[in-house]
């Protein structure tokens, strides 16, 4: 052991620490650990790749790397399509990097992990009350996850297994769920992803359908009155699955709850969770009572202690693998857990009033730009309803559009061609509460020069 | 002191947040506007703020102590790791930009691969799965995929260990396998005879898919047959999905390519130290064979001259891939976590980690192995289990003695897993304790050991008294579930 | 549980920062290299951050509950002031930069002096100043510049009422005044009649350099007769300090320079909401009258045109300028921070916040009158004062009471201060506590002051039993201090 | 009270706590509890400021604000002359971010304080191991505020009032120490602020002498055998009181302690503490066991609690303001608490070898640096010895040529005519660990090319 003692800053064993360790154990060197590999696999000198290096040179090669991507904050900004662009309060980001936030494991271990468990109690409570639903769990990966356990819970609950995606589900919301029915015998009914469509599927619904999957606001920013389709399915008795991707949306618009939808999934990054280049998200995931046993995911739940205190535990857990194994509900174990904790912050810290106004900016300042949009020759809002983002319709390949405005430092929106194929001419424009007058008018300068 | 739930503190119209005035346009909402209060209580920033730092303080986590959760892989999370992860470049961008705009982000992301690629000897690597779940769901579908493009889809039969995490006989199904159990030998591994002997009764057209199968094994061993199994299900057209739940053993000394692995997930928040957060969020990529490579799930990053590009949709080189697993291209801000922390480290610094992991299990087994009963002879690899035995006649059961550890200022290990051993206790210490720590936590083990072995049951049945809740009523919990918050009667009244 | 000192846990040639490997160059030290070890331990990156972090455990915080500290101001310290103090315009910029390159940080302080100015009604502000007592010098220093280029070198006396801060008389002593003090009325304020005496009988040619007066006092009153005060001092050509501490009372509804004031710091800490960080750093602007404002320390900034610049050295505008309080502009760190605060509050934010602190401290007062003894009738302003005589008789002292709140979950008030109030208690809420959150204050403190009435001496005595640790014996510090850690004899020894 | 409710985000009441409220106090409104304010200057209105803003738009001004500044860590960088840039290991700023710290108060109640206090008490040693002395104090404003305190204490000590600063002082440490002597009757020697003059402070020194003050490493960066002048000022009854302005120096050089000083005062900043535009930073004040009780600001010293348990509390409060009021050692009662926690967690980190090998890398980059300055026509390194700052000789006035490296986007280091007047042609040039090889190879290519 003549190897100068490691001075990898994470490691807190010295090489006299070792060889008094080995001492105890009572083997001669590290390599006696390891006499159970394979000779063949076993691997002499170091892998092929740098070695250790300090804090200072890691931090400046990743800022380097940073600066190669043009970020959000640093220009007009009009991206959504699944991920929304919101201002976080500092207090969230400080809170969610609290050690005893940030380096708790799982919950496992209820006398000490109440902080996790009550604030999961907490956004379990937020999350129904937001949906207008009775229950909701412990949150998903994200949205498109959390769609297509909806979509195999609805097959366990009605043991029927064909399942409607509406047109305007977001088509990477409806890839993720035909990859997972693909290998549980679910059968999806084609579907065409154009805007003005979803009231169609009622036509499609039949006493075989097991579920019927709506998005409201839906991939184009329409918003869809899901009362007549939760009716229909019902009448089916197939459930009504209601989708959304900007929980914001929900401040200002009637709850799918409210409008009889049975689950309830969609995307919570909105409120407290960066866009992260799309992921980490937190996926929400809601039902009704009376399904609360085939729901996926952890699920936390109030009881009391020994001495009759109240305290939150994680239970249900007979659904889970860690029990049930191939029985369980979902392989899903992990959520994702200090996401919904910047979830629940962002919400308590908005509650009612907040939350209502956050949602009217975005929409007022949503129908300013497309009134804007709606100005520019060239351009014109497919959307008789939205919220805070809309359909355009260019006359040029909306790509190429996106393309020429980024040259110019604008981040204009989502072509429809980066989602699905076709309607190369359609462009989706998002507004949010941190979209500035400056930054409109700007881009809709650009995009009247562009399209002119 | 209890901290109330925000729903009975707060009160309506205040909030935290301020917003300018609306200006009162027109809305296009199509009637479909919300009516009524959503229910949602209002507070101030202060008392937002101190009701979180309140709940935190009520938790224990890794910063606080030895957190010896034994398969969890509970190790030091740099906070260079959250400083880079919060860098503009990666946490505010958007996934649909314009790829030009977002060269950073991927050329992150290809670097990223390259690492794991090079610890793995793997050619390919699935970024997207978002947890290790999701990584087993990647690596079975691929293998689904390959047996279907080879006309294999009568192959649908997937072996795996009693041993296993629940999560392998969930994923199989998820996929829609059958899952066959293979029962361990005496000295905790893969019980060979039995392996063989499915193998070989499968016969000729085997309907054997795969096997799935942890390395080191859940009971802390190495599985020292694994070339053989690998060599037995490649015999008759099946895949070998590796569970990496523990590849923290091995990194930089064992590279699961030289084992015969076709598929793989790695932990990148157990392995790489992006932090637990309480339950999440986690990142599983999954390596893949060359094998199984082309049928990966989309999107993915490829490097094309001096621009790096992502490939979003089947076609082409893509056109056989499974299809996708989630939105977006997976979890960017564990990425660039995983990849801070494995350049600090180096290839130097990741070997000497997981010999550092390795060494501080053994020595807490060896240290304990007199007052504690061992599961299995002989050394263990990052985490040291023992059974019940010791506690024979003493009225402490496994839960009770995991329970006072929490009173000696500790978090129990993992206990009652694996499910092959009895009354399991499983402690991963992980590479980042300090000798020093390690021999407290010994000391502190060795005399509830003692003291249980003394009679002193009532001590074991109270534990824990030092905590911020005395035990918890999990059957109450189960049984009438109460998952929300509801007003109480009189309150929802008032309100009309 | 104890926390050992990082010297008995660290072992020497760890680290827990990582360098690169020096290549051996020749030095340029002169002989001067120092040998041997120094004597810091070493530990790893998780050794140290687990350090802080159970350290940090044994605090109480403003983020953790009510700090009702009078005069010391524990306000919500918002997290967005933190992350603007850290943006890199401000936070990562030298101070001797080429000012071409440090326009944004120009600009802040300036901004930040305009709403300085505006708030007080005052035509200069002095940034440097380094906290409170560093604005007081800055303060007296000025007046002392005024005085002697008057020529008026014989006026070395200040007025410094009884109940001042301490750190009041020590200024002046500091500025090489002599200091006497004026005693207060029974209403807690200053005694007119004493005062009219004490500057009629210094004369015609007067030795009054001024007066120092906090308003509101440090009973938490409004000096009513502030302007005839000013009056008289100006009238013997005297000048007018204003002690800022309790500035926060008056915020956007009385601005001192409608009341005399000729100088006055304010704690940027305290008013503005900087954290106190467990002590410091504080900031201690110091607005000035036309009288004093060419005195001003060095360096200021001007705007000229739409360029900022720094004045730094005493020639031309500046040659008046009493000279530089320390190295560099002042508190950067704390401006940033403050100025965040003003901005998010705005004119009518910082009124409501000033009537909230005072709301919240009538509100105590009242609700605790019958059980507790106010020191003074009538209304208070930011803070309340009770004197001890409630515990006549009950063998309870100011200093049990204080250490029973601890047990009762919170911080104590100031005691014991101010020092014309027999065992003072001065309790000041802030604008940032709930009225729930004071309701359960009042009655915490409602129910101590029964059970102290009721004869539960021993309660009193032995608190706090709910803390980190019990009483601390500060006499025993402070006979034989021990000021640093030093290693044990044979530790000593050992290392040779 | 007819005001809608104020939304300002970090106020908690309503108006209907504040209606109760004023009830229970039996006052009418709130103007009632402003009664003795005198009628003149009670202000009708609101002042002439803008009104109160969202979290989000105090962001986006801070930002544009901030982004008006060059950033040290953006372009090469090689400013010293009293403030250092360092790496700070992300550590640092997260812990002193934990609201434990962040919020508390002066640990006045050491029962709930022992996190503030035994960090103080590891600081205190830390201190005075690096600066060789038996005690320190729990930090002053700044390192020129520390100097100044420590030359008005050598005249509380000395009962002498005649103080010499040596030639290579912080001319901003001059000054402030000028400014407190001015008015408390210190005489001060007149000096002439040069490069290599140093060692001739030993010739002034007289029996009347009560302190001299020598920096090292001095404003031009050079080295100075502080022995001799310790063995002088010693023989005369007068104190040597030793400065420095960067804390990483004393990982390589003879620390003052050893060296004879009596007093050491110094800056902390370049450890643990940013560049922050010049505050806050960190004094430190160190000095020898017989001088403590005239020791200015808060120390923290070690005790035990009613169950013999050890603890920490402040102490030696009899020399402070609150007891002493005018008898005070130094009217200064706030310290530079959080700056001061940040240096002693990076030393922490450090530890011995750590800080060492930091020091090495610094003076060896520095070298480097020297000698590549020592190539160019034109520039001439001055100095005999130094750390990781020299003084350049240059063939043209030092604000120009460092105003047109800043116009290359270079911050070339700092004249010594922005520090004292005269000899325009020096400038100051600080190397740190943080300087790669390709920012010197830069900034030699740039200053050749201007020097030209």
């Amino acid at each position: 052991m003549d190897k100068k003692d490691n001075q990898m800053r994470y490691l807190p064993l010295n090489q006299n620490d070792r060889a008094a360790m080995l001492d105890v154990i009572g083997v001669d060197n590290i390599d006696a650990l390891f006499h159970n590999v394979p000779e063949s696999a076993r691997l002499k000198g170091l892998v092929d790749l740098p070695q250790h290096q300090s804090e200072h040179a890691v931090e400046r090669h990743m800022a380097k790397l940073s600066a190669k991507s043009v970020s959000a904050s640093s220009v007009p900004f009009f991206c959504g399509a699944g991920a929304y662009k919101h201002h976080i309060p500092a207090t969230v980001d400080h809170l969610i990097q609290r050690s005893e936030f940030l380096t708790a494991y799982t919950p496992y271990q209820p006398e000490i992990s109440q902080g996790t468990l009550q604030t999961l109690f907490e956004f379990q409570t937020q999350v129904a009350l937001l949906t207008g639903m009775d229950v909701a769990n412990a949150s998903m990966y994200d949205g498109s996850t959390a769609c297509a356990e909806a979509v195999v819970m609805a097959k366990r609950v009605t043991r029927k297994s064909k399942a409607i995606l509406a047109p305007g589900l977001h088509p990477h919301y409806a890839a993720a769920t035909q990859t997972l029915a693909s290998t549980l015998d679910i059968q999806i009914d084609e579907r065409d992803c154009r805007p003005g469509r979803d009231s169609h599927v009622i036509d499609h619904i039949t006493d075989e359908t097991a579920c019927v999957v709506v998005q409201s606001p839906n991939v184009f920013g329409e918003i869809i009155d899901l009362a007549p389709i939760a009716e229909k399915a019902h009448a089916h008795k197939a459930l009504l699955i209601a989708v959304f991707t900007e929980p914001v949306a929900l401040g200002l618009i009637k709850s799918p709850g409210e409008q009889g939808a049975d689950i309830v999934v969609g995307e919570g990054q909105g409120l407290g969770v960066g866009l992260n280049f799309g992921g980490p998200h937190v996926g929400l995931f809601a039902c009704r009572q009376k399904l609360v046993r085939q729901m996926p995911g952890r699920v936390c739940g109030e009881t009391v202690d020994a001495n009759g205190d109240r305290g939150f535990v994680l239970t249900l857990s007979t659904r889970e693998q860690h029990i049930r194994r191939e029985k369980a509900t979902s392989n899903i174990c992990t959520n994702s857990g200090l996401c919904c904790l910047a979830f629940t912050i962002h919400m308590s810290l908005l509650g009612d009033a907040g939350l209502k106004q956050m949602a009217v900016l975005n929409h007022e300042y949503a129908c300013h730009m497309a009134d804007i949009i709606d100005g520019i020759q060239g351009a014109e809002v497919l959307n008789e309803t939205f919220f805070n983002e809309f359909t355009v319709k260019l006359n040029k390949p909306a790509a190429e559009v996106v393309q020429q405005l980024a040259d110019k430092g604008i981040l204009g929106g989502v072509p429809v061609s980066r989602l699905t194929d076709g309607q190369d001419d359609l462009l989706l424009v998002c507004v949010t509460e941190t979209s500035t007058d400056e930054d409109m008018h700007v881009f809709g300068e650009a995009l009247a020069e562009i399209l002119s | 002191q209890t901290e109330p739930l925000i729903f009975e503190v707060g009160t309506p119209r205040r909030t935290g947040i301020d917003f300018p005035k609306p200006k009162g346009r027109a809305t296009r909402l199509g009637g479909q506007e919300r009516e009524g209060e959503i229910g949602l209580p209002g507070l101030s920033e202060p008392e937002t703020l101190r009701h979180y730092v309140r709940l935190s303080q009520k938790n224990y986590a890794i910063d606080l102590g030895v957190y010896p959760l034994g398969s969890c892989t509970m190790k030091h999370n740099p906070r260079l790791n959250e400083k880079v992860a919060r860098m503009p470049g990666f946490a505010d961008v958007h996934p649909l930009q314009p790829q030009s705009t977002v060269q950073g982000a991927l050329e992150l992301m290809h670097e990223l691969s390259h690492w794991l690629m090079t610890l793995c000897n793997m050619p390919a690597v699935a970024l997207t799965p978002k947890a290790g779940a999701h990584g087993e769901l990647c690596g079975m579908m691929a293998i689904r995929a390959r047996l279907d493009a080879d006309g294999a889809s009568h192959k649908r039969r997937v072996l795996v260990p009693e041993s296993a995490h629940g999560t392998n006989p969930a994923t199989a199904v998820q996929c829609g396998f059958t899952v066959d159990e293979i029962p361990a030998n005496s000295g905790g591994r893969v019980d060979m005879e039995a392996l063989r002997a499915k193998i070989s009764e499968s016969g000729e057209n085997s309907d054997i898919a795969g096997i799935m199968l942890t390395n080191p094994n859940t009971c802390g061993l190495f599985e020292s047959d694994i070339i053989e199994i690998a060599d037995l299900i490649h015999g008759v057209g099946g895949y070998f999905y590796c569970d990496g739940a523990n590849f923290n053993a091995l990194v930089g000394r064992v590279r699961p390519g030289d084992l015969g692995v076709d598929a793989m997930h790695i932990n990148l928040h157990k392995t790489f130290s992006t932090p637990h957060g309480g339950g999440g969020p986690g990142s599983g990529p999954t390596v893949l064979s060359d094998a199984l490579k082309d049928y990966a799930p989309l999107p993915y990053v490829v490097k094309d001259g001096e621009q790096f590009k992502l490939v979003e949709t089947a076609k082409g080189a893509a056109s056989d891939s499974f299809g996708r697993m989630c939105a977006f291209h997976g979890q960017m801000g564990m990425y660039s976590r995983a990849l801070t922390y494995m350049m600090s480290h180096g290839s130097d610094g990741l070997k000497q980690a997981t010999e550092d992991a390795v060494l501080n299990a053994n020595y807490i087994q060896a240290s304990l192995s007199d007052v504690m009963t061992p599961a299995f002879e002989g050394t263990c690899m990052h985490e040291a289990l023992f059974d019940d035995r010791f506690l024979k006649d003493t009225g402490v059961e496994t839960l009770d003695f995991a329970k006072a550890m929490i009173d000696e200022g500790y978090h129990p290990m993992t206990m009652y897993f694996p499910l092959v051993v009895h009354g399991a206790m499983l402690i991963e210490p992980t590479e980042s304790e300090s000798k020093g720590e390690l021999d407290r936590f010994i000391s502190s083990m060795r005399s509830l050991a003692l003291r249980a072995k003394a009679g002193m049951v009532e001590s074991f049945k109270n534990a824990p008294v030092y905590a911020p809740l005395r035990r918890l009523d999990e059957t109450r919990a189960a049984r009438k579930p109460i998952l929300r918050w509801t007003p109480p009667a009189d309150e929802a009244q008032a309100a009309e």
